[in-house]
């Protein structure tokens, strides 16, 4: 799989990976007619997880797949054990959410050796097993938030970004964001805070920086749980500071309708798209049992841009 | 003289330390002694004053509350789970709305662990290691890991209104979570240091042998105390939902800690018999100078965390050091 | 001969109390030597100095000629200074065998402990001394009576050079005590110094080669036992005439205060019935374990009961927790006052107005501050409590000013019924006195009080009448002219 | 005779409990009771096994360390930054790499809370919270947030590796991990059991001053208790690590709560004075059982808490009216 080579944007369809191996294995396979297939989601504490898992449940039900969902609370260690279970349990294929790159690669090629083809969404592992990954281009993301910020602003303006340098996937917004926003001279890129995942840590990181910046022009949220926290320092602040969320949730959109409240800050989101997601990954799965090959080893959902026009959608 | 200065400082030590962190960031940052910043301290520091204020309680009991973080989460799912069935709300109601939510569901909450230490013979420590998973996870299954939002704007007035508007501050200069969250602090130390119960709380906390011995109901004075506790940290619980206009499952995970610090900072000891609200609070200042100081100094979160528990066990080793001086 | 041990010009101050002024006393190999003097006299403090549980202020500790300061107790175990405390010292959680071998415990080969030869060993010293106990019993299991000869049982299997008991046969009855003695004669025989604390003066003559007398701390004499007397030992104990110690007084007894009838609960009293009147200091004595604490608890509600009533002031009354038995006037002085009496941490005046706040809360259940501070100040002034004012903490009086406050705490609640579980216990021969003089104050108002006491002289010289306890039952009643120790012991003992 | 049984099924409550739980999952799944199955689950409740095997010292001190899954976290992040030097490692120096991070990075750790509590008489709750904070902290201050990845196959020999493969289980039928934790288990119960360390241990935690009397030199004993801790703990951490072939700083997150829990569970008291490692391994067996046979019945993870909770505060409230009835 070579990941780094498909940084352009889009639905990315790189060659299929089909080697008579697999495709042996599959065929035999392929007499016993129903799959069954285990999914790993992030956590079930995520709003964002909860839309890709009621997409798998969808496109399962659809394909006549019989699956399994757990939860890997986010924690490594417990995907690793889950992979163990789903393993014991006979799955044919097993998709995962990985926390960050490094992954939980031993149990990952632990279940493969075994003949169990592994798929990645949401985030990847490095290891050389993945059949597929599917999903957001999060660095795509980021620049896609601060171009928003840059069409939001104008010159001299001030702006800052929340972030959570610790969950990759969100490292991969701020990298997205700071790579446009840094080269862009006439924009003051004041702050950047971490929110760990505090709605109401962000709501004082912004609360603080308004304090010192009034006149703050945007924030880039990247996290909805951070602009909610922003959002409410902001009006408590009475700021004219505006809003670019990440995540695509429908509390998002739902405040980007309110325009005569929160739509006046909460301007605008990039979305993921779950759905897309968890529907991508599990034909994938299904296509590769019943065929022995993917579209891609990696397939980019591009994340894509919400604001008052298309948000009631 | 000498040797009341003495006594002076080792009394004071979580004030003296407070003072110092304000003028070491003071000099370091512009903003951090200005009038809207110190205001935005108090409101910053409401939440976990709220917590810490019944966690006295308890602490002096001698014994500990875990549970207070998932309970203040609950309580703030429960208030916009309410608030949702009021689209039009108006402040008086949703003040109704805030404040009964934190009462029954921290008061419920906290009932329970009462009554598991007290009938059940549980130790606190897993009493409320359990009610801190039950709550958590009856947050998640309530909202099925969803925020609750959507909101009235109104219902944002108790945690993030102000009052006192003027031309320069238009939305008001003084925080009404500030004044909530005096108004309640200051009845928790009324009732600990001017009432009878309170006085009672300390003498189990103390000597619960004794205390039975003197007649004091020992039993109810746990059990009340733990209501208590889960009330402020109900309090403290639908103050962020308020603040921030919806209820996230995920709030206020580990600011028990956060709690138990300020607390012990202020000069309660966790073996009990000794403590105060009001000095609580001052540790709960010194946690929230500290975060506020770094954030407008742009540390990285993972050195405040560092700092934080480095100034609190200094704090608390000069204070036993001092505690034994004087013995 | 060389003593083997020697204590030179020893002081130790606690806050408060001089524990023990400029001490030297030599201590000879395969003697006994007994230390004795009245409660707080010293003794436990001395014998924790020379075995490193507390550093003198002044002075040394010489072993075999040379200088030792022990630091800690390991030291003086090491220099082969066993120890039996006063206070049981068991942990609760280990067998009998762990116990015996704390500290000393014996290793394989391999470096694992060796259970089998540690409960092999620890049963071989039972059976040697005739108790009825596994080794592998877990301590918590035993009597206070089969602890202490653990214990005994600990000290011996050390081998030491020098065996200090403290008050071994407090808690003994005959046939243990008797066994104790057996083991006593042998460690003499192998050599050892024995020092010896006891109440018992009786058993100087029975076991012990040399006596010294403490008292408030000072050494009054040593002498060999063979040429003294009891009467001359107790003489220099008090050092005072006995007759106006206890400031004698005769009450005049007034109406029936308590009545108990039948009272009894399983394994610890049976069918207690007696009367208390107000105007009158009725003595309850007996040997420690006859279960007259118990009786008290549950008079006060500590503890339950499972068969008999309680009659206060002619009606019966249901008292089911200490709340009720207070709501009665009832008002009991434990025997611990460390540990049941009082909050040692906490300033006088919170102590001393603690059972009383309900009563006198204002509107809202707000502290009557203003009259705590009455009340508190007060009372220090009527008992003379010494100390700086109502807001020391009470960690930092002496034994007697502590038993004071906890008298105070009744008095403000308006006790009429005053039970003290031996309430001069551990404090000093004056504070004693003016303990007494307060008991006094109390009957002569009309008070009733029920005072448990295990010192002999105590209770003739304070009571009105005597009850007596044994194993749980009430073996006699003698009234003031009666009771004598002679009448008392006979009433008393196991085998008479 | 009836008597008996009660006391043996009051001893073996855990044991019982245990059965019951895999009656329950076997009956209403089939793949439960599968050896493989049943291998995963000794190798899944490995990494508590080991963080509870020391915090069983601590804990029959008397005393708490809730520092064990922070400190887990950072040994497994020195381990995996330790193994990053060595781009070629074997299995052998792997083993050496890992083993060596933990028990000199939980060593420290624990020597640090050793020396806290008993040089500077902290309470061992703050002292860990502090520790728990400090050493989270460093984590990500050394990692910069992110984890350490690119380690060497070999790396992951121990956490994730199996002995014997055969046709059938390619990857090998024993987990190494299982091996692992079996002898550090197996040791710590011999120190605990069957060594006059062990014997200190309970004796000071049922009565410090009874052990203080007897000789036995308390301050060392709590000492090295807590430094056993913080090893065990490090040997958990680079477990995880080597399972994962990456040193994670979020790992073993809310870990230490799981640990008391197995402690609790396998009847040690929070009291101090009594408890065993071996049964405490039956409490993480439980928990892992929990977790295990849920996941096989696909039942949501908050239940799973929910669960685990309920049987926790059942066993104790059992445990606990099994000791009231003895008395
Ligand atoms: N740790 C302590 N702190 C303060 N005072 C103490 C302490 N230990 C003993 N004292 C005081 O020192 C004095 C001597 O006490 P000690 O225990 O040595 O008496 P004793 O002769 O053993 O009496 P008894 O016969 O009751 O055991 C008493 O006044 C006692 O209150
Ligand atoms: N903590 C205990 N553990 C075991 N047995 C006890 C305990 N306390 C008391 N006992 C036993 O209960 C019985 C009654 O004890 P109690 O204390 O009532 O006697 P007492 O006459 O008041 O003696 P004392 O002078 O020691 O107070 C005795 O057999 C005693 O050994
Ligand atoms: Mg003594
Ligand atoms: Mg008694």
């Amino acid at each position: 799989g070579s990941k780094e080579e498909e940084a352009a944007p889009g639905v990315v369809t790189g060659d299929a990976t089909e080697t008579e191996e697999t495709a042996a294995k599959t065929a035999d396979d392929a007499g016993s007619e129903s799959y069954k297939v285990g999914f790993i989601v992030g956590s079930r504490e995520h709003v964002f997880y909860n839309l890709i898992e009621a997409a798998i449940e969808e496109k399962c039900q659809e394909l006549g797949l019989e699956y399994i969902i757990l939860d890997g609370q986010l924690d490594a260690n417990v995907m690793s054990d889950e992979i163990q279970d789903l393993t014991a349990q006979n799955c044919d294929a097993i998709a995962l959410s990985c926390n960050d790159a490094a992954g939980v690669k031993p149990a990952i090629e632990a279940a493969s050796a075994e003949g169990i083809a592994m798929f990645t969404f949401d985030c990847t592992s490095e290891s050389d097993a993945i059949i597929c990954f599917a999903g957001t281009d999060n660095t795509e993301g980021g620049r896609l938030g601060a171009q928003e910020v840059l069409r939001l602003c104008k010159v001299g303006d001030k702006v800052a970004m929340i972030g959570y340098p610790t969950a990759s996937s969100v490292l991969d917004r701020q990298t997205g964001f700071e790579e446009v926003i840094k080269a862009q001279s006439d924009i003051e890129y004041k702050f950047f805070g971490d929110y760990a995942g505090d709605a109401n840590k962000a709501q004082q990181l912004m609360e603080d920086w308004l304090t010192q910046e009034p006149d703050l022009a945007a924030v880039f949220c990247a996290g909805d749980p951070a602009a909610t926290g922003a959002l409410a320092a902001i009006k408590a602040a009475g700021a004219n500071t505006l809003v670019i969320g990440f995540d695509g949730n429908p509390e998002a959109k739902t405040a980007i309708l309110d325009t005569e409240g929160n739509g006046k800050w909460w301007v605008s989101e990039i979305s993921q798209n779950p759905s897309e997601i968890g529907s991508t990954i599990t034909e994938q799965m299904h296509k590769y049992l019943t065929t022995g090959s993917v579209d891609s080893d990696f397939i980019l959902i591009e994340p894509y841009i919400i604001t008052i026009d298309n948000a009631a959608e | 003289m000498n040797s009341k200065i003495k006594r002076w400082v080792s009394k004071n030590v979580v004030v003296i330390v407070l003072i110092i962190l304000c003028i070491v960031f003071g000099l370091s940052n512009d903003t951090f002694l200005s009038g809207r910043n110190l205001i935005n301290l108090t409101s910053q520091m409401s939440i976990n004053a709220l917590l810490a204020a019944g966690l006295t309680f308890v602490i002096i009991l001698g014994g500990i509350d875990i549970s207070v973080g998932s309970v203040a989460a609950l309580a703030g799912i429960a208030s916009a789970m309410a608030g949702l069935l009021f689209p039009d709300m108006s402040i008086a109601t949703s003040i109704v709305i805030l404040i009964v939510s934190g009462v029954v569901v921290g008061g419920i909450s906290g009932a329970i662990n009462g009554l598991m230490i007290t009938k059940f013979r549980v130790v606190p420590m897993i009493t409320t290691l359990a009610m801190m998973s039950i709550a958590r996870g009856l947050s998640y299954i309530l909202t099925g890991g969803q925020p609750v939002y959507g909101l009235h704007n109104n219902f944002a007035w108790l945690g993030a209104g102000r009052l006192i508007k003027t031309e320069s501050m238009p939305n008001g200069i003084i925080p009404v979570i500030t004044i909530f969250t005096f108004i309640v602090v200051f009845l928790m130390h009324t009732l600990l240091s001017k009432t009878v119960f309170g006085r009672h709380v300390y003498a189990v906390g103390s000597n619960r042998q004794v205390a039975h011995l003197s007649g004091i109901h020992v039993n109810k004075v746990v059990f009340i105390s733990h209501v208590l506790c889960g009330i402020t940290a109900g309090l403290g619980g639908i103050c962020v939902a308020s603040k921030l206009q919806n209820g996230q499952p995920a709030a206020c995970e580990g600011y028990e800690m956060f709690a138990i610090a300020a607390t012990v900072l202020g000069g309660t000891s966790l073996v009990g018999g000794s403590g105060s609200v009001g000095r609580a609070i001052f540790g709960c200042a010194i946690i929230a100078v500290i975060n506020n100081g770094m954030n407008l100094m742009q540390i990285s979160s993972y050195w405040q965390k560092v700092v934080i528990v480095a100034i609190i066990l200094a704090a608390v080793i000069l204070d036993m050091s001092q505690k034994k001086n004087s013995k | 001969m060389e003593p083997i041990l020697q204590v030179k010009n020893i002081s130790k101050s606690f806050p408060g109390v001089e524990a023990l002024t400029n001490i030297s006393i030599d201590f000879y190999p395969g003697e006994v030597h007994a230390l004795v003097g009245e409660n707080g006299a010293g003794k436990s403090t001395l014998i924790k100095i020379i075995s490193g549980v507390y550093i003198p202020t002044r002075g040394q500790v010489i072993l075999n000629g040379k200088e030792m300061n022990f630091k800690n107790p390991r030291q003086a175990l090491d220099e082969g200074i066993s120890v039996i405390h006063q206070e049981l010292s068991i942990a609760n959680d280990l067998t009998v065998a762990e116990n015996i071998f704390l500290g000393a415990e014996p290793v394989q080969k391999n470096g694992l402990l060796d259970r089998k030869t540690m409960n092999r060993d620890a049963q071989e010293v039972l059976d040697f001394m005739k108790l009825e106990l596994k080794a592998t019993d877990l301590a918590r299991e035993l009597s206070a009576a089969q602890q202490q000869m653990v214990e005994i049982a600990k000290v011996i299997t050390k081998k030491s050079k020098i065996v200090v008991m403290d008050e071994p046969t407090s808690s003994l009855s005959e046939h243990e005590i008797n066994a104790l003695f057996k083991q006593i004669k042998i460690l003499k025989e192998k050599n050892v110094a024995i020092i010896y604390i006891t109440h018992r003066l009786k058993e100087l003559f029975e076991i012990c080669e040399r006596v010294t007398v403490l008292r408030d701390g000072c050494h009054i004499k040593t002498r060999m036992v063979k040429d003294v007397t009891e009467g001359e030992i107790v003489a220099s104990m008090v050092g005072r005439e006995i007759g106006n110690f206890y400031n004698r007084k005769r009450h005049t007894q007034g109406k029936e205060m308590l009545r108990v009838e039948g009272l009894t609960r399983k394994k610890a009293f049976k069918d207690i019935s007696f009367k208390a009147f107000a105007g009158e200091i009725l003595g309850i004595s007996g040997l420690v374990g006859a279960g007259r604490t118990e009786v008290m608890e549950a008079v006060f509600g500590e503890t339950k009961f499972d068969e008999g009533k309680i009659l206060i002031e002619g009606k019966e009354v249901k008292i089911t927790s200490p709340r009720e038995a207070i709501a009665h006037n009832i008002g009991l002085v434990t025997e611990d006052r460390r540990k049941t009496g009082l909050m040692l941490d906490a300033m006088i005046k919170e102590n001393i107005v603690l059972p009383s706040l309900t009563k006198h809360r204002k509107k809202g259940g707000f502290l009557d501050k203003n009259w705590e501070k009455k009340v508190s100040t007060e009372y220090m002034d009527k008992l003379k409590i010494k100390a700086p004012d109502i807001y020391t903490i009470l960690n930092t009086l002496s034994g007697g000013n502590q038993q004071k406050v906890i008298l105070a705490k009744w008095l403000i609640a308006e006790s009429k019924i005053l039970i003290l579980d031996e309430p001069t216990r551990g404090i000093d021969v004056n504070a004693k006195s003016e303990f007494y003089s307060l008991m006094n104050d109390f009957v002569k108002k009309g008070g009733c009080i029920i005072m448990v006491s295990s010192e002999l002289p105590e209770i003739i010289g304070v009571s009105d009448r005597v009850l007596v306890m044994r194993e749980g039952r009430i073996s006699g009643e003698l009234s003031r002219e009666e009771a004598t120790e002679q009448s008392i012991i006979q009433l008393a003992s196991v085998h008479s």
